[in-house]
This record gives structure tokens, C-alpha cells and sequence, in this order.
């Protein structure tokens, strides 16, 4: 492996990135190449570290998503590069983005099943956004009856977020189980129970010191 | 309802349930809503949007247990059953349509409330059938999603943190690619054009050998032009007796098939060939 | 002018570059800065310079257009990087395979002579595919009336089918027993073996499209 075919390698692959615009992956990289003179993957792999090592200090940087490798913008730049653009970048709703938390985290998962979690209907807006912006796809349908679509993530859906897996989503915050909360209730029962019932004799005093609000109460109706 | 992606646009969704922290909570006829009032009031046009902060009766629940300073498994039921029964009597008396998860939601609080005000039976049912556990486990587990939800809007994303390298193409060449081929693909092919033609029974084309064909290939090509070329230098000493062999037999080939000339001018005399079709 | 300034400049000159993916004025590239940051046009022509020599031995180059700067692939990789463009290749048919099979085996072979073998005409388009893609030559004429050009293989024919010499093919011998070819290009054939079969039977049909010419057949040896 001598340095000038891998410096004639890495000029090619910046140059293939660079006119794809999107990420290509080592086989499309390789498919490049004729049958006579094609690297091999390891040697590639090798390549790529270069092209990696290359952006050093640039103002953009190789980035391995789902898809691929491609060449994009760091977000240092973002603030300058931001203004070529007239319009501001896209803002998610809340309930678009915990939609998508859902599929992300939950997949495969129905729309009745993040309906569950999240307390309100999904709107159909919603579904048809993720569809069309490709995050998301159906990928099958549970056996129950309805027949109901299963969603999952795509790969653009990580390519979109800097991510090669799901794994490198951000863990989701521990939750006690069921029978651990069943106990802390049980618990807390005992003193709410007995307090409780002093309040129900002495309504007026209700509330905990804290809540100050209390007083105000009738302006509401 | 309050789950349209396009919303009013006037109407700035709190991201946090903290509110009262940065930012105004909503936009209420131009100006800011800071934070909801402790006092509970709200003006009648605000509810609508204050209500519409929210992504659902678990969100709304989630702020007034955070706005208490409690914690979810250290809910103080009677007070937040009572903060939420107010806010939905609001909301219905000033005849806005409310989500039907909203009332369930109430109905679910009142139960639980009840439930606790009753002594507590011996054979009480298993926890999963407690509403109160279930609650919490609900609120816990959208909490989560709620967290999660917000993570993935930090994660660094194209087209606001990144953005997709690409350069303008160079003049390039207009070529066709060529197909792959196998070279069993080509041996099956001639299998089938020699059975169609029968060519086995050809004792001519059993019997020569492709190198000889090649070469009668090669001398042809040597011999392009209307000259004659001396016979031995159609030989290379290089390739041996075999060498030797092939070519002399690619001359009397190429003679018998009338595709060269063979010339001697005298006895002895240097043998020429040349093409027979040289042009 | 401080280095680190102007390798700063320089990394959002080639983010936006990049990002934009079309040229950018210099008036455009001033347009990033705020007010009171706004590098002068002299600075960022200079700028442009280092960009320019940061792209020495790289896949692309800066180039000035009428409308400003771009980045371009460089011309030299446009042979690797065209392949992305490409259209898959389609396969040869049958008729082509059958020509060239005969140049490879009964060289030096005229049109008409291969035309008498296969018992139809051989379209020039197939000629010339052979031709353009080096895997045949005219190795000189026949010398009878119309002076038909003869072919012959290449050295790149060779080279295809990792061939040292055409000694290393089968002899046409053994062609007729290569049954056990190999059997997945039994089935990718199965169509064409079928229709070759009904050409078999029905000599006139035969060839994709050829114009049969069945009346030369006896002439052959």
C-alpha cells in the first residue's frame, strides 16, 4: 500500500462525496472502480480515515451516518452557513417530535400504542409528515383486529440525526416498575390516608404550606 | 385538536413544563404570558391557549405536579385532582371544546380520590389494578417520551446544525457502461450457435488449435499495408520451437484460406508475403 | 491580518461553499458576517487564495465562475466519480455473444462468414459494441468482392476474461459438454436457453431480431 495510490484514492473519494451530495456507502465507493483496479474494503476503510484526518481543521468534516460516509458542513459553521438560506430551518411540534420519540424508542409500535403513551390522539398530519419525510415507514401490521399499521425508523430518519444506529439515541430516563411504585404507594398511602381525612373535616385548611395559591381560588369561576 | 403540528401561528408552545422560566408562555393578543398566574386566573382568551400548550391531560398533570414541586410518586392527589377539576370547570364554562382525553382524565382523578378516602380493604385489588399506580406508571412512562422528545430535538440535525457537502460536477465523459460479462455466458452462447450449425461434425474445426487462429490474427494484423514482408520476420527466436511451429502452421492457413501471398523470386531467395486484400 | 482570523475565514468561506453547492459571490460570502464582523472584500480575496491552495491534491478545486466561487470536482476524477450517474449497464444479448464467441474461436472471421455459422445476419450495431469496446479488431480484408473487413480478438479481450491466451479457452470439443457450466448461469439463462431451443427447431426465427439468412448455412467447410 504505497502512499501515492492511497493519496489517488482519498482525492477520488472526496471527489465521489463531494458530487453525490449524499452518503455513499463502502460498496457504492467501490463500485467506482473497474474490476482490475477496485480497492479492497479494508484498504478503503483505511482511505477513509485520511479523508477523515483531511478535514482537520476545515470547515467541513467526514461523517459516518446510517447510509454511509458523506462530507457536511460542522456545526460550528452553522451560524454563517444558516444565512445563505432565506428560510429558517424547519421547527418540529412537540407533538410531532414525541411521535417520533415513540417510533424511535418503541419500534415497532402502532398509532394506538403511542395514543396510549402519550394520553391524546396522534393527528393523521402528524403520520403523513414523518411518512413523507421518509422517518418513517410501516413495517408491518399487529394481529389484532384493525389490523393496524406498525411504524419504525428508516435510515434516513438516522441519517438526518448524525446517526449511524438507534443505539446512539440518547437513553431514555429510567423508569421505576410497576411494583416498586406499588410499594412507594402503599407507603405514602398510610400518611395520606390519615391526612385526608383530617382534610375532609377541615376543608379549609387544605393544602400543603407551600402552595400559596390557595386563597385565590374563587376568582376562577 | 391539540395535536395539530401547525398550530396558531401567534401561539409560541412552551418547549419545558417550566414555564415561568425563559420565555413567554404564550402570546396573548401581542402580549407576552409570561407564566401562569398562581392566582389561577386566566383570562378568558388565554385559556384557550394555555390549554392548547399542553400535549394532553398527562401533560397538563405533569406541570402542576412539577409547579408543586412534587414528585410523581409523591403526588398530592386531592391537590392536584382539585387544580385540574378547576382548570377543566374554566375551560367548559367559557364553552371551548375540550378533548374528550381531558375529561376521562378527570373522571380518572376522581376515582382515584374517592378510592382514597375509603378505608382500605383486606383483599384490596393486585396493584396493577390501583388507579393510582396506574396513573403514576402513566405519567412516568410519557415523562420519558416527553424527555426523549426534547433530546432528539437537540441531537445536531441537517439543515439547521448541518448541512451536506457537495460540489459542482467537471465536464464528464458520456460513456455507456458495459454490461458485465461471464465468460461461461460466452461459452453457452457458442454452445448453442454450434449445435444450430451443426459445426461439430466439422473435422476442420476440431483439429485447430486456437492458438493458431491467433496467430494467424497477429500476422494479418503485421501485414496491413500493400507490402511485402520478409517470412522470417513473421518468426520471433524468442518463443521457441513452439513459437515457431504455431506461426508457420498460421501461414500455411492463412495461405489455404487465400488470405496471403506467399513470393519467391527465385530458388533460395528470400520468401515475401504479403496481404492478399491490402489496401 | 492574524493567521487564525484568516483560517477561520477561511473554514466558513468552505463551509458555505459547500453548503451552497453553487457559486457565491463575494458579495454573497460578506453577506454571512454580522455588521460589525464583516471581513473587508480584500481580506476575504485573500482568503479565497488560501482556500484555493487548500485544495492542492484534494478531490475538488476552487474555481471562478462569472457569478463567483465554487467548488468543483476536479476533471480528474470524472471518470471514478461519472459512475455514480450511471445507469445500470444492460446485459448483451444473446446475438452478441454468439458473435463475439465466434470472432474468439474461428479468427480471422468475417461478417458474412459469422453470418453463415449462426444462420441470420449480424446487425452493424453489434459490431460496433465490439469494436468500441476493444474486445475486437479488423485485422485486415478478405480479398473477394466487396472486400469484407475480417475480425479478431484483442489483447483487452484477454484481459477481460483473465486470459493469457486464446489456448486457455475450451476447445470447441469440449464446448458441447460443458453441461455442468455452471449451474446459476443455466438459470439466468433459462429464458434464452428456451428461445434459443425454439430457434432450434424453427431455424427462421432465429436471433433477437436478425434477419435470417438461413440459405448460406450449407456453405460452411
Amino acid at each position: 500500500m504505497n502512499e501515492e495510490r492511497i493519496r489517488h484514492l482519498q482525492a477520488i473519494v472526496e471527489a465521489a462525496l463531494l458530487a453525490a451530495g449524499k452518503p455513499l456507502s463502502l460498496d457504492q465507493l467501490q463500485e467506482l472502480f473497474d474490476d482490475n483496479d477496485r480497492p479492497a474494503r479494508q484498504l478503503l476503510e483505511h482511505v477513509m480515515v485520511q479523508v477523515e484526518a483531511a478535514c482537520e481543521g476545515r470547515g467541513f468534516e467526514l461523517k459516518k451516518v446510517a447510509s454511509g460516509y458523506r462530507l457536511q458542513v460542522r456545526e460550528d459553521y452553522a451560524k454563517w452557513v444558516s444565512r445563505l438560506f432565506e428560510e429558517k430551518p424547519q421547527r418540529y411540534s412537540r407533538a410531532l417530535l414525541e411521535t417520533l420519540a415513540l417510533i424511535a424508542y418503541r419500534q415497532p409500535i402502532t398509532r394506538g400504542e403511542i395514543e396510549e403513551i402519550r394520553g391524546v390522539t396522534v393527528s393523521s398530519n402528524i403520520v403523513r409528515t414523518l411518512l413523507e419525510r421518509e422517518w418513517v415507514r410501516v413495517v408491518g401490521h399487529r394481529d389484532v383486529p384493525g389490523r393496524p399499521a406498525m411504524y419504525a425508523t428508516t435510515r434516513q430518519f438516522l441519517d438526518y440525526f448524525n446517526l449511524t444506529s438507534l443505539d446512539q439515541l440518547p437513553p431514555l430516563s429510567e423508569v421505576r416498575d410497576l411494583e416498586d411504585i406499588g410499594r412507594e404507594i402503599e407507603k405514602n398511602m398510610q400518611g395520606e390516608i390519615a391526612f385526608s381525612e383530617s382534610v375532609e373535616t377541615q376543608p379549609d385548611a387544605a393544602g400543603e404550606g407551600d402552595t400559596p395559591s390557595q386563597d385565590s381560588q374563587q376568582t376562577l369561576h | 385538536m391539540m395535536e395539530d403540528a401547525a398550530s396558531n401561528p401567534t401561539i409560541d408552545a412552551p418547549e419545558d413544563d417550566a414555564p415561568a422560566g425563559v420565555g413567554p408562555l404564550a402570546m396573548v393578543s401581542g402580549k407576552p404570558l409570561v407564566e401562569v398566574p398562581k392566582d389561577l386566573y386566566i383570562p378568558p382568551d388565554a385559556l384557550a391557549v394555555f390549554l392548547e400548550a399542553f400535549e394532553g391531560p398527562l401533560d397538563l398533570l405533569l406541570y402542576l405536579i412539577r409547579r408543586q414541586n412534587m414528585d410523581i410518586l409523591d403526588i398530592d392527589v386531592s391537590e392536584i385532582t382539585r387544580q385540574y377539576m378547576d382548570y377543566i370547570g374554566a375551560i367548559e364554562a367559557m364553552r371551548f371544546e375540550l378533548a374528550a382525553e381531558y375529561l376521562v382524565m378527570a373522571a380518572t382523578l376522581a376515582e382515584i380520590k374517592s378510592r382514597m378516602l375509603l378505608p382500605r380493604q383486606e383483599s384490596e385489588d393486585d396493584e396493577e389494578h390501583d388507579p393510582r399506580a396506574e396513573l403514576i406508571r402513566r405519567l412516568q412512562q410519557y415523562e420519558r417520551f416527553k424527555k426523549a422528545a426534547e433530546d432528539i430535538d437537540e441531537m445536531p440535525r441537517l439543515d439547521r446544525d448541518n448541512f451536506v457537502g457537495s460540489a459542482a460536477l467537471p465536464k464528464m465523459p458520456a460513456s455507456q457502461p458495459h454490461p458485465d460479462v461471464d465468460l461461461r455466458e460466452m461459452l453457452l452462447a457458442l454452445q448453442g450457435v454450434l449445435k444450430r450449425a451443426d459445426l461439430f461434425t466439422s473435422h476442420h474445426v476440431e483439429k485447430e488449435k486456437l492458438s493458431t487462429r491467433e496467430r494467424m490474427s497477429s500476422i494479418l494484423q503485421a501485414l496491413s499495408g500493400d507490402r511485402f514482408v520478409s517470412f522470417e520476420s513473421l518468426f520471433t527466436p524468442e518463443e521457441g520451437r513452439l513459437g515457431v511451429v504455431v506461426t508457420f502452421l498460421a501461414t500455411l492457413e492463412l495461405v489455404k484460406e487465400q488470405l496471403i501471398e506467399v513470393v519467391q523470386s527465385d530458388v533460395f531467395a528470400p520468401i515475401h508475403i504479403r496481404s492478399r486484400a491490402a489496401d
